[in-house]
């Protein structure tokens, strides 16, 4: 188990075991965020994994889900509009703390693999990862509803 | 057959089901253990044919036969979806209305659109090279196309996706995976074997016999088959209703 | 050492199955199932078994939402016309 | 004229990126994946405009 597993299994502790909590209980606007979020600590554990491994092929994992996760939650604020948007939940300290995680993971991993076109794999993924995150946050929390009015089609 | 009789049958069905799988279960090698009898042999057939991902060598090379029938599985049970979730005579469709979505959601639908489709067209190329193949890659190009559904509404999405072609797409790639095994027979060997082709350098795109094309064929008939699964739950979701009812409520 | 990641993914995979089971309006099991489809793909990955965990995060991540949301708002708008529609 | 040189190079735009994105992901370069990743990357950038046109004209 060497350092980078530990770190996988420090994530998916910390990060994704109150995912699964949050998005079991609680209002569909905290769920759908958990959710969110959990896409994001997945992935990140994905590429730690690649990494403790020694397996630069398991990265194509956490390339999919950096594409596919964001989308999967704005199907979510689109098909829940009408349970989203009575309170629409607050994601701006998560987003952050997602964005924040991503870089640091990135970076480390990039540091260990070394320059070359395997780095910049890492590198689209991880800002594939943080923009669709910080989209579909914006998506499900309403941010983008009342800033153009936007009448409820 | 009262209730307490079908519960015995139940119960003694299932003590069976429990014991042959205990048995079996102490038979296995241990967990973590480096006695691995099947996969051993799987592996060695995979080099044999220089298929550097062995997961793609079972399933497209040594056991090619039971993926043409988790092909043909997909196939029926969208068969039988577009059968189900027809437009019965009292039903009508409806013009689905506009949906106002905002721009950075519209943008970001627009970029990944093509991304996510290259993405899974990679995924099923490189099947037989690192993990994918054409089941997942297939699933991950039907879903970037409905980013357009996401990003805006399902009148864009219908224009670009005709589901006429999407069926014949999904026929064609159960086709090919079934042409490509005949020719197999054809070849001198037998059905779906692995000796029509060379098997190529190793851990390169040509490499692993007819590897590549299965996975290609199945890769097309997962793409059309999903297109055409997620097309019946959006018409019926979004356009088809009760022609009888108040009829004021249009499909969004 | 490696067991403590195989025991954590498989907890995470219990718990979440648990919590899929447990909710009962389809809507919020969506959400649990894409969860559990993520902790799916964990173990999976932990195990070595890239393409199955592959699999798990193309259909689950949103193919399966999609499709559930879609039936949870045909069943909602066909319910709507029984009581007189909007 | 105008528009099909602005379609056309839009097109061009579009998979000259998709290239670039297929050539990041792959591992071994060499002439087969050039010429499968040139298909992808242009069925990508058809998709592409085809989506931006659909979504443009609602």
């Amino acid at each position: 188990m060497n350092g980078w597993l530990w770190t996988a299994t420090v994530l998916l502790a910390v990060g994704f075991g109150p995912v699964v909590w949050a998005v079991a209980t609680g209002p569909v606007g905290r769920r759908v965020v958990a959710q969110n979020f959990g896409t994001s600590a997945v992935c990140l554990v994905m590429l730690l994994l690649a990494q403790g491994y020694q397996r630069p092929s398991y990265t194509d994992l956490a390339l999919v889900l950096a594409v596919l996760g964001p989308v999967g939650t704005l199907v979510y604020a689109r098909l829940l509009a009408d349970d989203l948007s009575p309170h629409p939940p607050h994601t701006n300290l998560l987003t952050a703390a997602a964005a924040l995680a991503t870089t640091a993971v990135v970076v480390a991993v990039c540091a260990a693999t070394g320059p070359g076109r395997a780095m910049v794999k890492l590198l689209v993924t991880g800002a594939l990862l943080v923009a669709g995150n910080v989209i579909a946050s914006r998506a499900v929390s309403g941010g983008y509803r009342n800033a153009e009015a936007t009448s409820h089609g | 057959m009262s209730r307490r009789l079908r519960m015995w049958v139940l119960a003694v069905g299932g003590l069976g089901v429990a014991a042959l799988l205990a048995a079996a279960a102490l038979r296995l090698p241990g967990f973590g253990g480096d006695d691995h009898p099947y996969g051993e042999r799987a592996v060695e057939a995979s080099l044999a044919r220089r298929t550097s991902n062995t997961i793609a060598s079972v399933n497209f090379d040594q056991r090619a036969f039971d993926t043409l029938g988790e092909e043909t599985i997909l196939f029926a049970a969208v068969l039988g979806t577009v059968v189900l979730l027809r437009q019965t005579r009292d039903e009508r469709q409806v013009r689905p209305a506009p949906e106002r979505v905002a721009a950075p959601v519209r943008r970001y639908a627009l970029v990944m659109l093509p991304v996510a489709l290259l993405t899974g067209l990679y995924v099923i190329a490189h099947g037989q090279l690192s993990p994918g193949g054409g089941f997942q890659g297939g699933v991950v190009v039907a879903t970037a196309l409905h980013l357009l559904y996401i990003g805006a509404d399902y009148r864009a999405l219908e224009r670009i996706r005709p589901v006429g072609l999407y069926e014949v797409g999904d026929a064609a790639g159960e086709a090919a995976y079934l042409i490509l095994g005949v020719a197999g027979l054809v070849g001198g060997s037998a059905f779906l074997a692995n000796t029509l082709l060379p098997y190529g350098t190793f851990n390169t795109l040509a490499s692993g016999g007819t590897v590549p094309l299965l996975n290609a064929a199945v890769g097309m008939e997962v793409a059309c088959a999903v297109v055409v699964l997620l097309a019946r739950f959006l018409d019926q979701a979004v356009e088809i209703e009760r022609s009888t009812g108040s009829g004021n409520d249009r499909g969004e | 050492m490696a067991d403590v990641l195989t025991v954590l993914a498989l907890l995470l995979v219990a718990v979440a199955a648990t919590a899929a089971v447990a909710v009962r309006d389809p809507a919020r099991q969506a959400l649990v199932l894409a969860v559990l489809g993520l902790a799916l793909a964990v173990l999976f990955t932990v195990l070595q078994a890239p393409d199955v965990a592959l699999s798990q995060l193309a259909v689950g991540s949103a193919l399966t939402p999609l499709l559930i949301l879609l039936s949870v708002r045909k069943v909602r708008r066909r319910g709507q016309r029984e009581d007189g529609g909007r | 004229m105008g528009r099909a040189a602005a379609v056309t190079a839009e097109l061009l735009a579009w998979w000259l990126l998709l290239m670039a994105a297929w050539l990041v992901f792959i591992s071994t370069v060499d002439a087969l994946e050039g010429f499968v990743g040139a298909g992808c990357a242009l069925l990508g950038a058809l998709a592409a405009c085809g989506a931006r046109r659909a979504m443009g004209e609602r």
